[in-house]
């Protein structure tokens, strides 16, 4: 076990898969000489040359496209989005090309590819710059979308996602980067997709989220067992595969859940975990799901506005108080 | 920074066999494709016009010369990828007519498994690429495909088809100038027909095709895709020069389609006069050229060229009968290939039907 | 009132609006000289000339972004997809910059712009030209989202849309251009956004559902009824703004609910409609919201997969008994 | 087809002001704005430093010949768009330092009411477009502003500012093609600072920016944006070329970038050396050419430079100051101009804040 950052967790990741196979290789804006935009691909580019670490043009539809065409050829590449946001620009080769290949060849080209960068908002970044784009991968068959909260999910699961023979939407987080924590050494330490990770035992009350939010999980957790309320907190940890018997276990010994995304809820992550909740455990129910996410606006700049935008750990605490029948309904 | 432009254009002239290096065997053969593509497309056409295709079906009568002129130079090794008009494309690379027909019927036997259709014809053995629907998104990805020859260290090349109209598309402009900044093994060939649909490119531009390829710096060239003996000869020194390593090319094939854009669009109408429709029929037909040529040469004579059609609408009529002879995919099939790897925790499949306890 | 096509409906919703406001413009591939891929735009370059009616290069993102621009301007552009799938390609200018220009400029440029065209599948189009976009674009805030059944309200609809003064992404469907139907010739025959339509009253079953899916679930409510079952269907109409209050009223007299939707149920607006019911009508409810999808892949060309993966009126009746408790679970 | 290229560079000659055009007053405006434009972002780089700024926040020091040679010849009725280094462009338009600042630090009296930040600065009354954060989306929104004008007939023209590792984004191709078949009045700029962050130009090019247009057939020209008066001179002639309805223009302003990307950035890293970077600081500051030309011309002395520059400063202060003193937003302008139609019938807001009888 060695303590270490989220990002240098994948970057220890991309560094022992492109070791390993030598069909990986990296492409994005600055991911070569300016070692990544945010670093995560720090030191990449010395040891593997520009071949296998390659600084890309502004060309998100491009090379996407590229990545897709190499990977349908039998290369493995790891796309870097410097944020999501600009992959919208890219999306049609996602979802048109590499979500489709396998199944409208029957099975002739299998696509080993991963898109990584950060999902969702970091500080002040404003409208343009803040989505939680897992809604727009998730809702396509073809594509596993992966969103690791902590650096050991990030390495295991990034080295998944590398192995893995379909493509995978990688979504990380800015404000995760610099996250510290414990990291197995192992060269095999890999994290399969599909296995959810209950991070806090509780019986009163299931909360449930994804990526970022997980901290601010357990944040409220913590201020709910102040009060003597015990959550459960289930990081998914992938969202596609998703591990529904753990989501179902959680709220079949609490009788209660409440969903927290960082994005927005209409038609977001959270609906879809509710309607499998209620569909799958309807007489376990005490009470509705609730879900805690962004406000229903594009993200503000305004220092203020941006954090009464974001989902918070109140929030969480409030809606948990709600599903346990706790203070004025 | 300078660019070639091979501006003058090749072939064109009456004349014909050693002024291209093609000898008349080779004349013949590529005579003999073209009436293969020919006779398989009217199959086609016969076939979707009593149900038996559904569907958009593209056909690329008229443009056949395009086909066998740009692709019989290739080695099997080397990939092609192109857009929805690609049946021809694909006989040309060595699909077998009976899997290209039977995909167009969407039967089990056809060339994607009766799953993608006329516009996704796949063929992994002979690197037929596919048979893409968005226009312009197969431009980047036979970019990642010259990309991993050139990772790979091969030798070989990629050819690129895509419409006149696919130029106006971004990804068309992102992928050409990563071709070249990379060096990469790649040609793009625009099936230059003048029309994108119902739209004249004249009208959706004001420079020749040969300019696009200028800002980045890619040699361009352009060759009559109606003389299919000076078209390859064209790509065969196209090859060559790119698979040693001379850095992609754009080439402006001029051809014309002698069908509608697709089964539901007129022969001609309101976009193309019907007398440019039958000038362009009647003068430029790929397939008399070659025959007029080889007649004249005493290559061929009218039994020969009998021969060769009978031959040619008998592999159609085969492809056909294959096809109308196969099954419908499974029902299982529905599930197959969605995921090449089933993960061995978690659900992948979300429409409920079976999974629930409610279904 | 007089009979016509969908087609011809929204061929008279633009012809009147075009006629009554001469800042609206349509832009599109084919939408001029070819009088549009699917005939809807059919004789308005005769009667509206070349400056109001334009042929764009095959450009989508381009063409998207120009009309956003123009819309910022003070135009009112109608943008015409050949069909949502190809929307993809675009996306960024819908979500990035039309959706989010009132915000990020508080409130200096409203955004008058209607993105219209077929969603979803038509017949054996194959899986790139087969895909219901809804989730795409109601995720997002700033976007309005519309999804006409019937000539009627493909009129009224799309005529609020064009009067509506932010970007509506209006999305029809290629197997609805010949279905026929009762239309208001009155050249003031608005449907305001926001108001569902019960198209069937029934008091055992609620089909909620929206789109081309209204006449499955129309034909599902028939079949119900000839064993004795009542259901009610309820269009929706429009998915953003949403007729909560219908949905909710439907479900209390019920108290069971099948959502019928044409695309992917993962992360589908059905996920969302579930989330509301089953949060605002918990205790109404006898049983869980079912929802009936496409299937959970690409769409398949051959014509017998392609029917497997529809949503089918017998889904819709088995989820129907489901959810009433008839026959095995 | 051919184009216009207008190879030779305007402006680098020593001499000045009749050569342009360009009159003793008017050259010292000039100083005066681009003073300005120098001590905001100073001011700006120091609030940032001590967290009144936050977000990515780009400076635009280096480049403000660009800013004041290309928008000072418009008029009000012009539009101008940018990306999201557009302080400058925003003050040269006529937005007034004091909204600016607020929005750069978040205050409801900003321009964007503090909604939009550093990257989104839009003045509706003076035609200030923004401000727009995704490279190379705001060139088909110019493409847009243009049509709007040609469709009300007007005699405007849209200045469309865009950097250098914009060209490559496919939205650029497509809008320009579009700006050339239906003849736009818009000017399109690259702000050729030769870096995209990290990325020099030449990396991701093979080719002059200059040819980045030749496809569309639209005239190209290149100047030298660290001469404020050649830049201000060729803008006017263009300005009136395209207003008199010539169709669209395409410019490479050349100019230099003097600090780091953002504020995140170092001034010179692995992808630019130091010494390149002190030797433009030195040898090409738009500010110090112009003050040098007014001194040897003997139109400015040191005390006149001296009072134009304490006025910028304390245009500047006066601009931080009422930055500082404004209000945050309130808090009810997170549900504000969501929707600028709120629609009486139906739910428009979905995170439940409120909403449910659950919350
Ligand atoms: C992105 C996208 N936009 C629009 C379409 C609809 N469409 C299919 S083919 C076509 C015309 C293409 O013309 P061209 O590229 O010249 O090829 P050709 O049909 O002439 O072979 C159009 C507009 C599409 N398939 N994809
Ligand atoms: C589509 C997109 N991709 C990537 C980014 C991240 N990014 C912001 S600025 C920038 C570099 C742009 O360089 P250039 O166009 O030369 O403008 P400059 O910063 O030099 O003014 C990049 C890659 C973005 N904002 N949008
Ligand atoms: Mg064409
Ligand atoms: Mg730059």
């Amino acid at each position: 076990m060695a303590v270490m950052t989220y990002r240098e967790a994948l970057n220890a990741a991309l560094r022992e898969e492109m070791q390993r196979d030598p069909e990986v290789f990296l492409m994005g804006e600055e991911v070569a000489e300016y070692d990544g935009a945010y670093k995560v691909s720090k030191g990449l580019l010395a040891q593997f040359g520009p071949r296998r670490v390659v600084d890309s043009p502004i060309s998100e539809l491009g090379f996407t496209g590229l990545c897709v065409g190499a990977s349908m050829a039998g290369l493995r590449p790891v796309v870097e989005f410097m944020t999501f946001n600009f992959a919208f620009l890219a999306i049609d080769q996602v979802i048109n090309s590499a979500a489709k290949m396998l199944y409208m060849s029957d099975g002739q080209f299998p696509m080993p590819i991963v898109f990584r960068g950060p999902t969702g908002a970091a500080l002040q970044l404003s409208a343009q710059h803040s989505i939680a784009c897992e809604t727009y991968y998730v809702h396509s068959p073809g594509v596993k979308v992966v969103t690791p909260a902590t650096p050991a999910d990030a390495k295991g699961l990034l080295k998944a996602s590398i192995r893995d023979n379909d493509p995978v939407a990688f979504m990380e987080g800015e404000l995760l980067y610099n996250f510290k924590g414990e990291v197995p050494d192992d060269q095999d330490f890999v994290i399969p997709l599909g296995v959810a990770d209950l991070k806090r035992e509780g019986s009163d009350v299931s909360i449930i989220t994804h990526g970022k939010m997980v901290h601010v999980a357990l944040q409220a957790a913590a201020k709910l067992e102040k009060v003597g309320i015990g959550a459960d907190v289930l990081d998914l940890r992938t969202l596609r595969p998703l591990d529904v018997d753990a989501i179902l276990a959680s709220v079949r010994k609490t009788n209660r859940a409440v969903y927290v995304e960082e994005g927005w809820s209409y038609v977001g992550v959270g609906a879809q975990i509710v309607a499998i909740i209620q569909e799958e455990a309807f007489d376990d129910l005490d009470a509705p799901v609730l879900r805690v996410a962004q406000a229903d606006v594009p993200m503000p700049y305004a220092k203020n506005l941006e954090s009464m935008a974001k989902p918070s750990a109140d929030r969480v605490v409030e809606a948990c108080n709600r599903v346990l029948y706790r203070g004025a309904r | 920074m300078a660019q070639t432009k091979i501006k003058k254009k090749a072939g064109g002239s009456a004349d014909g066999f050693e002024q291209y290096g093609v000898s008349p065997e080779l004349a013949l053969d590529l005579l003999r494709e073209m009436l293969l593509y020919r006779r398989f497309e009217e199959k086609a056409e016969e076939a979707y016009a009593i149900g038996k295709i559904g569907g958009f079906c593209h056909l690329h009568i008229g443009q056949e010369g395009v086909a066998a002129g740009s692709i019989k130079p290739l080695r099997t090794e080397d990939y092609v990828i192109s857009a929805y008009r690609e049946h021809t494309q694909a006989l040309a690379k060595g699909v077998r007519p009976g899997p290209v027909m039977a995909e167009l019927y969407g039967r089990a036997t056809g060339a994607s498994g009766g799953k993608g259709g006329s516009m996704h014809i796949f063929d992994r053995d002979v690197r037929f690429m596919g048979g893409h629907g968005i226009v312009g998104g197969q431009v980047p990805l036979a970019t990642g495909i010259a990309w991993k020859i050139k990772y790979r260290e091969e030798d070989n090349v990629v050819v690129c088809f895509m419409g006149d109209a696919a130029v106006n598309q971004g990804g068309f402009h992102e992928a050409l100038n990563m071709a070249a900044i990379w060096e990469l093994p790649a040609i793009y060939v625009v099936e230059n027909n003048h029309y994108g649909m119902g739209t004249a490119f004249r009208r959706v531009s004001l420079t020749d095709m040969i300019e696009k390829a200028s800002p980045y710096g890619i040699p361009a060239s352009s060759v009559n895709g109606q003389d299919v003996l000076a078209t390859y000869a064209h790509f065969r020194d196209l090859a060559e020069a790119v698979r040693s390593g001379g850095g992609p090319r754009f080439v402006d094939v001029e051809t014309y389609r002698f069908r509608g854009h697709s089964m539901s669009d007129p022969v001609s109408g309101t976009y193309r006069p019907k007398d440019e429709v039958d000038r362009k029929t009647h003068e430029e037909d790929p397939i008399v050229l070659l025959r007029d040529r080889l007649f004249e040469a005493g290559h061929l004579d009218q039994a020969g060229l009998e021969a060769l059609d009978t031959e040619a609408r008998a592999a159609a009529q085969a492809a056909a009968d294959f096809a109308d002879q196969s099954p419908l995919p499974d029902a299982e099939a529905l599930y197959t290939n969605v995921w090449a790897e089933i993960n061995p925790h978690g659900r992948l499949n979300f429409d409920g039907r079976g999974a629930s306890p409610w279904r």
